[in-house]
């Protein structure tokens, strides 16, 4: 096999981290002024980046690197998905991050590694590359939280984050070793293979089960292994939890998909029935822990635990419908969330965090286009129609049942009619509470655009919602 | 033919409607002008109808279908018999008059407009309930009699007695209604139709359907139905125990109090039986609860109207104990002297409450009798109308009143219904009460001493033309209608087959055959010297005569001599009071109970606010696991680590 | 010959060790940095293991990159100390908790 | 057939949305009279729109008619299916007649953010189209549940002072029967083999746990929203709260969302569940139509008096419908369509009150028609109806009703006809206090009577109100053919 053709498929990955290089040495030659032009590329680079992903969609998929990397459409989507909520969360956090001396090139190319590391997760397909890929996420997650050095809070989140983080990776290792010494192999499909001749029931298998279900369930954030969202959401600024809380739960499905599905497909029942404890806690904890706060990024944090919890749903059902509903959810769920910090970036101003929930009062009546994109996205992480949102929720929950899990899905609808309380107390906030007496924010022309596109979606998507849908089930097709 | 019957009601409506939307714009000249236009064609073309029907020129047909349901068709058609002629041409004739009347009572009245467009409105309602040939429509008119009544007690909505009267006459109505609703409900359930001819015919087929009530006890469907009915008819009738409503609606003007409180709509329930005798005749269960109540009625609301000083009070009482002499009538199958009584009645107490009108109208809107006296020689025309009017309703002859109340007593006699006897004794009773407290008012209001003030009598003249003239108009029907058509309603083949009664319970023909078939006005004239009745309206009158002509201090000697009596009477035997407390006062507290302890306490406040509340209370509970520490955080990884192992070894 | 269970075993303590280190520890970071790398270690442990006793290589090389990571790691974790002690002139693992609930 | 006959449905859906959108691109308040305009000529072109469904309706089959048909989402099987049948024309007459009487309403009665209001009330009049032309029940669904979206927004902006309470408690109590309601969707789309199609959930044969499940399912959706007792605790709060308009839509056709539920669903899809729990269901209907009356009885509010005569005469619907009787239904259906003259007249009376004094209470008032005389006239005609009068819409419904249920049991016709008293009894105790009697407050005295948009919305309902009590055939044979069916639907069994 010739190498070109080897390294093409991954041109999109090289070219996102020659560029990461590229900004961190021009950067060095830039003023303040001039930090424009290491933004522009950035930007620049998502958008190429973004052009061959689209492209390579549809392609026949493809292992390579001796199985260290597939490339198929679920990278693909996982990928396009990935780049452009980076190359949005740049727009948004523009403003926020030059009022806050975060407008700098490490920061730029913190964002570019760690989109780089998705990138990998979401090709992983090797348990070496795994394990990179998720570092390299996590550790430039870690930097940026604590990139406002000025900041003790954010000291602290990194901190948590960091404690945390390294803890989960290093269970997550153990499980793998155990894996590893019970199989022989590292890449997924032969892990599948080998546990094929075995014994099913083999218990340190099921130990090794454990350990990578548990380090699975703390990136995604699920409980009990959920402690450190609510702190790192709440301690980094909000341009770095934008980025938490959007991207990286993509690559975690990829990650998760492969893993589990390719990896350890005939243990279905087994991580089934752990997901599925740990997806009901989730949904129950995130709901309900969310109405106490008044801290807006502490209430999406929680809230992207209940959303955790539903997205396990589509993959512990454990049929094809089932992680294409996933997806689907995950997509819509990073639209969400980037939609909804968008709107909290955009409000926040120079020694001003919109982070309080009454920090949004009266937005209707100072600010209505801002208030009804804000709006869109809580009725659609309520999953009220004909918000995208509930398309989501419908997915799992036709998924759960389709397997027969009504119970479940009775009590995962009765615990989000909890969750739509919080929800539509936001909304009341901005639309039924008398606003303060001054808000003046800085027109920012191009983030409130994007921003309006990216919220508007998830209702303009409606009469789409089948493509998308279909999209994702065909991008499923290879897991298993 | 179709639409002279069409015509009838429709004029009244179309003046109705014309008086009440444009009444500013045509004033109130024409507002009576127009009124008194239609009413007087639905009279006159009553008439023509009226005469075409005695020549045979019966009709039954519906005018549209009101809507199919299951394929059950419901429709508004009028059934034109003998039956509702004669209710025609009385309503309409009495309703002239009291418009007529009503120019001069009602001239400085600002609601002038809206006075006549009721009235017409209300003639309409009348005639559409008398005209209907199927229940359903009979139930309209009824309603819609209701809602003119509610209306017209309530005219003067700025008199809180006036509009909780019509609050209550409505509702009291409604109770009556609740009934009828179901006994129509009843009637299609067993006939599956509700067209009078349909369920007649078919009718004596279903007299042996019964039906088990939850107690074991077995009930003919037809004693069901119509008991159900009567209940209708009790509370438009203003039976005892849902008369309440009828004193209090003399709130209303006094023409009101003529036409519908006296003449018509109060009738309606007496009608509505006379029309259901094919059901009626096959229960004698229901005959006899009729019977009984009517006799109730009859006793004891006239023992009330002797102790009224209200004028108007006074004729009301009446009124209730004459309605229930017909439905005594009723009770004993005697439906053709239910009528004639209901028609008779309705000219002399038309007359008698336009008279005491015509007195209000001299006295300033005084009505207490207490303060008048001597008013023969101010006002001429009004004392020989009223003299008139209570020598018919005493039961004189040969005033219209004489024959049908003798009729009625002579059928209860004849009757062989349980409570026949009791009956027999309560209407006989009656006539000496009747007679004292008509003449009570005759010789408290027009003999005497003058007991009003200075001002007043210095003002007193005898009314305008627009007032007598109805009065005279009414006396004279007062006067001749009982001779005129005693033969033939009672004893005659005047109802045809509009009225049907059972051979078995037939007392007027066993009248008649008591009279060795000597039926005819003079017979009964000269035979009355004979019979107790008369007797007794003469002792009546008698003693009238001696407690306030001759020893005014008597009434008062009597009041604390029986005083325990006197005060029940004047309390109106504490039923207003008890129903106030039992029914009004318990539904308030019925449902501020149900408000502030199951809706606001039970379902809002322990399930719904409850479980919000719950909810936040776990929400905070469980926030404070996320204690900021680092170790505690790690904790839990762990422990949900070896969580799923233990899980894991032990299964 | 050592059998592959007594390393699994030894990899096993390394691992308890490093969690009870983690979450029992309530003063310095740096323990907890120190624990950290104790977890990987357990994990290579296993990988050398059982890389020796399967006969295949890929394990020894997943241990590589383990400890280029733990590197990194390290450094970063050392960053982000110091500039917790920057803010907070402490670094009690106790003194961590203002965010909360 | 021409586009327009061929996609009336969708056109009567989307005109209206687009013209909220439209709407809310006037922007603030300088753009109200405009807002207003828009508005009134949407919803009148929409009102227009929908008569050629009554012209081109068929009434002899109980087939859906106007159909279209697209995909959406092929991957579930959920399609873009509309259609109507005898029972959804009417109500969606009345959606697009009542939103018309809506906006001239607001024509006086709204002053701030105009254009939010206006769009608001568009927006839900094409969703309330949609919900009751859907065929395909996840379409059913969307459209349902955005409903809630632009009425908790009407209650919470333009309520009153515990508008926030109301709007949450509205929005929340709704929300946990529909999500019950989807879960049944998707079980029975698993049991049908793959389609949301509500015709094909007609037909699937089902055990009977199934269906006492997927029923209570049902019943947590439509029970809450018609409302039944004892889950009716939202709608007095929201009703009060609402501005004037919202608590018209509330009472008028929202709350016909549950009835037709329960027709469209419950009855065909769980025949034999339905029958098992109907004496359940006449049993709470009946307590319904009792205790509801007597808690009328003693309000203060004029809206909370209303909001609770409007659940009593619910349960009627609620008896009606679980008759199983062809005649209980065409009750239930005529008591729906008259409720939303009847309800939406009266709040639109108070309405009118409100804006001239700013208070529902029912002590601030006394002697109004002294000085409102031409209101007072329509307020008594409003009041008789809600009473029941015959001649007036409210009769025709009360009567099939209680007619039907004597057919049945001739207890439960008893209690219903209760109403008879009770109904009459709240309703005209508040017209005493309201319209008649002395002048006690000087407020009072100088009240304005009815301007002309008022005159010309009132007059258009008691014009509906008293067309319809004097012949309702039209509207009954309309619904027959599709009733009849319907009872054949519920009566067979699914075992």
């Amino acid at each position: 096999m010739n190498a070109s053709v080897q390294f093409l498929p991954v041109l999109p990955e090289i070219v996102v981290a020659l560029m990461a290089c590229a900004v961190l040495v021009v950067d060095l030659f830039l003023d303040d002024d001039r930090r424009q032009i290491s933004y522009l590329m950035c930007i620049a680079t998502f958008i190429v980046t973004l052009v061959l992903l689209i492209k390579s969609v549809g392609g026949e998929p493809q292992v390579i690197f001796n199985g260290a990397i597939v490339i198929d459409d679920l990278s693909a989507i996982i990928k396009i998905g990935v780049v452009l909520s980076a190359l949005l969360l740049f727009v948004y956090g523009r403003q926020y991050n030059l009022d806050r001396n975060l407008f700098k090139g490490e920061w730029f190319v913190l964002v570019m590694l760690g989109v780089v590391g998705m990138m990998v997760l979401a090709s992983a397909n090797h348990l070496v590359t795994l394990y990179m890929g998720l570092e390299l996420l996590s550790l430039c997650l870690y930097a940026m939280i604590a990139m406002r050095r000025d900041s003790s809070v954010a000291a602290e989140a990194a901190m948590k984050y960091f404690v945390l983080g390294a803890l989960a990776s290093g269970i997550l290792l153990y499980g793998m070793s155990l894996i590893y010494g019970l199989t022989g192999s590292l890449e997924f499909r032969a892990i599948a293979e080998s546990i094929q001749q075995m014994d099913s029931n083999a218990l340190p298998l099921t130990l090794g089960l454990i350990f990578i279900v548990v380090g699975l369930a703390f990136k995604l954030g699920a409980v009990p292994f959920h402690m450190w969202v609510p702190d790192v959401y709440d301690g980094a600024p909000i341009s770095a939890t934008i980025f938490i809380g959007t991207a990286p739960k993509l690559a975690a499905f990829a990650m998760m998909a492969r893993l589990l599905v390719s990896g350890f497909g005939d243990l279905h029942d087994d991580w089934g029935d752990m997901l599925l404890v740990i997806a009901i806690l989730s949904v129950a904890v995130g709901n309900i822990v969310a109405i106490a706060q008044t801290n807006i990024k502490r209430m999406l944090a929680y809230s992207t635990i209940s959303h955790m919890g539903f997205f396990l749903f589509g993959i512990l059902a454990g049929t094809e419908q089932g992680y294409g509903a996933s997806l689907f959810y995950v997509l819509i769920y990073t639209t969400m969330s980037l939609g909804a910090f968008g709107v909290l970036l955009v409000l926040s101003t120079k020694g001003f965090e919109a982070e309080n929930l009454d920090d949004l009062a009266g937005l209707n009546a100072t600010h209505p286009g801002l208030a009804l994109l804000m709006m869109l996205m809580m009725f659609s992480m309520a999953g009220v129609p004909p918000t995208v949102g509930f398309y989501a929720k419908l997915s799992v929950i036709q998924a759960l049942l389709s397997v027969n899990h009504i119970t479940v899905a009775v009590i995962a609808v009765l615990l989000a009619v909890v969750g739509a309380f919080y929800y539509l107390r936001v909304i009341k906030i901005m639309y039924f509470d008398s606003p303060p007496e001054s808000r003046d924010l800085i027109p920012q022309r191009m983030a409130v655009g994007l921003l309006s596109v990216n919220a508007l979606s998830v209702i303009g998507i409606m009469p789409f919602a089948g493509y998308l849908i279909d999209l994702c089930q065909r991008a499923v097709t290879t897991l298993p | 033919m179709e639409a002279i019957y069409l015509s009838i009601p429709l004029v009244c409506l179309f003046a109705a409607i014309v008086a009440g939307l444009f009444g500013t714009h045509i004033g109130r000249r024409g507002a009576h002008t127009i009124t008194i236009l239609g009413v007087g064609i639905a009279c006159l073309l009553s008439i023509y109808v009226f005469v075409d029907v005695r020549n045979g020129g019966i009709f039954n047909g519906a005018v549209y279908t009101w809507l199919v349901s299951d394929g059950v068709p419901f429709e508004i058609g009028f059934l034109i018999d003998q039956l509702s002629a004669t209710m025609m041409v009385v309503v309409t004739f009495v309703s002239l008059m009291v418009h007529i009347y009503t120019i001069g009572y009602m001239h400085e009245d600002p609601g002038y407009q809206r006075f006549f467009s009721y009235i017409s409105l209300f003639t309409f309602a009348m005639l559409m309930l008398v005209m209907s040939n199927n229940f359903l429509q009979l139930f309209f008119g009824w309603e819609a009699v209701g809602l003119v009544s509610y209306l017209l007690i309530g005219f003067w909505y700025e008199r809180e007695t006036a509009i909780f009267a019509n609050m209550k006459a409505f509702l009291v109505n409604r109770v009556g209604d609740f009934g009828f609703l179901l006994g129509i409900a009843a009637v299609l359930f067993v006939f599956g139709t509700l067209d009078y001819a349909a369920v007649f015919s078919t009718a004596p087929g279903a007299a042996d359907m019964t039906v088990m009530d939850p107690f074991g006890n077995e009930w003919h469907w037809m004693t069901i139905i119509c008991l159900l009915l009567f209940v209708g008819a009790m509370g438009k009738s203003a039976q005892v125990p849902l008369h309440v409503w009828l004193p209090d609606s003399m709130e209303g003007p006094t023409p009101i109090s003529a036409l519908i409180h006296a003449a018509t709509m109060v009738t309606a329930g007496i009608f509505m039986v006379a029309r259901m005798s094919p059901l009626f005749e096959l229960s004698e269960t229901a005959l006899s609860v009729v019977l009984v109540i009517g006799a109730i009625t009859a006793f004891f609301m006239a023992l009330i109207g002797l102790v009224q000083n209200d004028i108007k009070r006074v004729v009301a009482y009446s009124t209730l104990s004459q309605l229930g002499y017909m439905t005594v009538a009723l009770g004993a199958s005697a439906y053709s002297v239910a009528i004639f009584h209901l028609g008779t009645h309705a000219f002399f107490k038309a007359l008698l409450f336009l008279g005491a009108g015509s007195v209000i109208i001299a006295m300033h809107h005084e009505q207490d009798m207490r303060k008048m006296g001597g008013l023969r020689k101010y006002m001429p025309i009004t004392y020989l109308t009223a003299l008139i009017g209570s020598l018919a309703l005493a039961g004189i002859p040969p005033f219209a009143g004489f024959f049908s109340k003798d009729a009625i007593i002579e059928a209860v006699h004849h009757s062989n219904l349980p409570g026949a006897g009791l009956a027999y004794y309560a209407v006989l009773s009656g006539v000496v009460i009747t007679a004292f407290y008509s003449f009570r008012l005759l010789f408290l209001v027009f003999h005497g001493k003058e007991r009003m003030d200075e001002h007043t009598r210095a003002h007193l003249h005898e009314s305008p033309r627009v007032v007598t003239v109805p009065l005279v108009l009414l006396a004279i029907p007062s006067i001749i209608a009982g001779w005129l058509f005693v033969e033939p309603m009672l004893f005659g083949e005047y109802f045809g087959s509009s009225i049907f009664v059972n051979p078995e319970h037939d007392t007027v023909s066993a009248i008649a055959e008591s009279m060795d078939g000597h039926v005819s006005a003079w017979a009964m004239m000269s035979h009355a010297p004979h019979s107790l009745p008369f007797w007794l309206a003469v002792s009546g009158i008698a003693l009238a005569y001696l407690f306030y002509m001759v020893a005014p201090g008597l009434p008062g000697l009597f009041a604390s001599t029986f005083g325990f009596i006197y005060n029940m009477l004047v309390k109106k035997y504490g039923i207003d009071e008890l129903y106030q407390a039992v029914f009004a006062k318990g539904s308030l507290l019925l449902g501020r109970a149900f408000w502030k302890i199951g809706d606001i306490a039970i379902i809002d406040g322990l399930f719904v606010n409850g479980s919000a509340r719950l909810v936040g209370w776990c929400s905070s509970i469980a926030r404070t696991v996320q204690t900021g520490f680092v170790y505690h955080y790690a904790f839990a990884m762990i422990v949900g680590l070896l969580s799923l192992m233990s899980w894991y070894l032990w299964s | 010959m050592i059998p592959l269970s007594n390393y699994l075993i030894l990899g096993a303590i390394l691992f308890a060790i490093s969690v009870v280190g983690i979450f029992l520890n309530r003063k310095n970071l740096v323990v907890i940095l120190m624990s950290i790398e104790l977890l990987l270690l357990a994990a290579n442990m296993n990988f050398v293991a059982f890389s020796h006793y399967l006969g295949d290589a890929a394990g020894q090389v997943f241990v590589f990159f383990i400890l280029t990571v733990a590197a990194a790691e390290s450094a970063i974790g050392l960053a982000i100390l110091i500039i917790v002690f920057r803010n907070r002139m402490s670094i009690n693992v106790e003194d961590l908790d203002e965010l909360k609930g | 057939m021409g586009f327009f006959e061929q996609h009336i449905l969708s056109i009567l859906i989307w005109l209206p949305v687009v013209g909220g959108l439209l709407v809310l691109a006037t922007g603030d308040d300088r753009g109200a009279d405009i807002a207003r305009k828009i508005g009134i000529g949407f919803s009148l072109a929409t009102f227009v729109a929908s008569i050629p469904l009554y012209i081109g309706f068929n009434s002899s089959t109980s087939d859906m008619q106007f159909i279209e048909h697209a995909s959406w989402i092929d991957r579930y099987n959920i399609e873009y299916f509309l259609g109507i049948d005898g029972i959804s024309l009417p109500l969606i007459l009345l959606t697009t007649f009542l939103t018309v009487i809506v906006m001239f309403a607001a024509l006086s009665s709204v002053r701030e953010r105009v254009a939010q209001y206006v769009a608001a009330f568009l927006i839900m009049e094409g969703l309330m189209v949609g919900v009751f032309s859907a065929l395909d029940s996840i379409l059913f669904y969307v459209f349902w549940e955005a409903m809630l979206i632009p009425m908790y927004l009407i209650i919470g902006i333009w309520g009153g002072t515990n508008r926030v309470y109301a709007s949450i408690k509205f929005f929340l109590y709704t929300l946990l029967g529909s999500l019950l309601m989807l879960v049944s969707f998707i079980y029975l789309y698993n049991v049908t083999g793959g389609s949301f199609s509500i015709q094909s959930f007609h037909d699937v044969p089902l055990g009977m746990t199934a269906q006492t499940l997927i029923f209570i399912a049902f019943f947590s959706a439509f029970a809450v929203k018609i409302p039944m007792f004892p889950v009716h605790t939202w709608l007095p709060d929201a009703h009060v709260e609402a501005p004037t308009g919202g608590s018209v839509i509330l009472a008028a056709i929202m709350l016909k969302m549950g009835g037709y539920g329960f027709l469209r669903f419950s009855l065909p899809v769980t025949p034999d569940a339905s029958a098992n729990l109907a004496g359940f269901m006449i049993a709470l209907s009946l307590i319904a139509v009792v205790y509801i009356a007597l808690v009328a009885l003693v309000q203060f509010d004029m809206k909370k008096l209303i909001a609770y005569s409007s659940i009593s005469h619910m349960g009627f619907v609620t008896l009606g419908i679980f008759l199983f009787t062809v005649r209980g239904i065409e009750g239930a259906m005529v008591q729906m369509i008259s409720h939303g003259f009847i309800s939406g007249a009266l709040f639109l009376c108070v309405g009118v009150l409100y804006d001239r004094l700013h208070s529902r209470e029912i002590a601030t008032y006394g002697g109004v028609v002294k000085s409102m005389p031409m209101f007072a006239a329509f307020a008594v005609l409003f009041a008789m109806a809600n009473a029941g009068l015959p001649g007036t819409s409210a009769f025709v419904g009360e009567f099939l009703v209680i007619m039907a249920s004597f057919d049945v049991n001739a207890w439960y016709a008893a209690v219903a006809a209760i109403t008879l008293i009770l109904g009459a009894a709240y309703t005209l105790w508040m017209v005493k206090r309201v319209i008649f009697g002395k002048i006690t407050n000087a407020a009072v005295a100088d009240l304005k009577d009815l301007n002309s948009p008022e005159f010309l919305i009132l007059a258009l309902l008691a014009l509906a109100v008293l067309a319809f009590g004097i012949w309702p055939d039209p509207l009954i044979n309309v619904m027959q053919a599709s009733i009849d069916n319907l009872t054949v639907l519920a009566t067979r069994s699914k075992l």
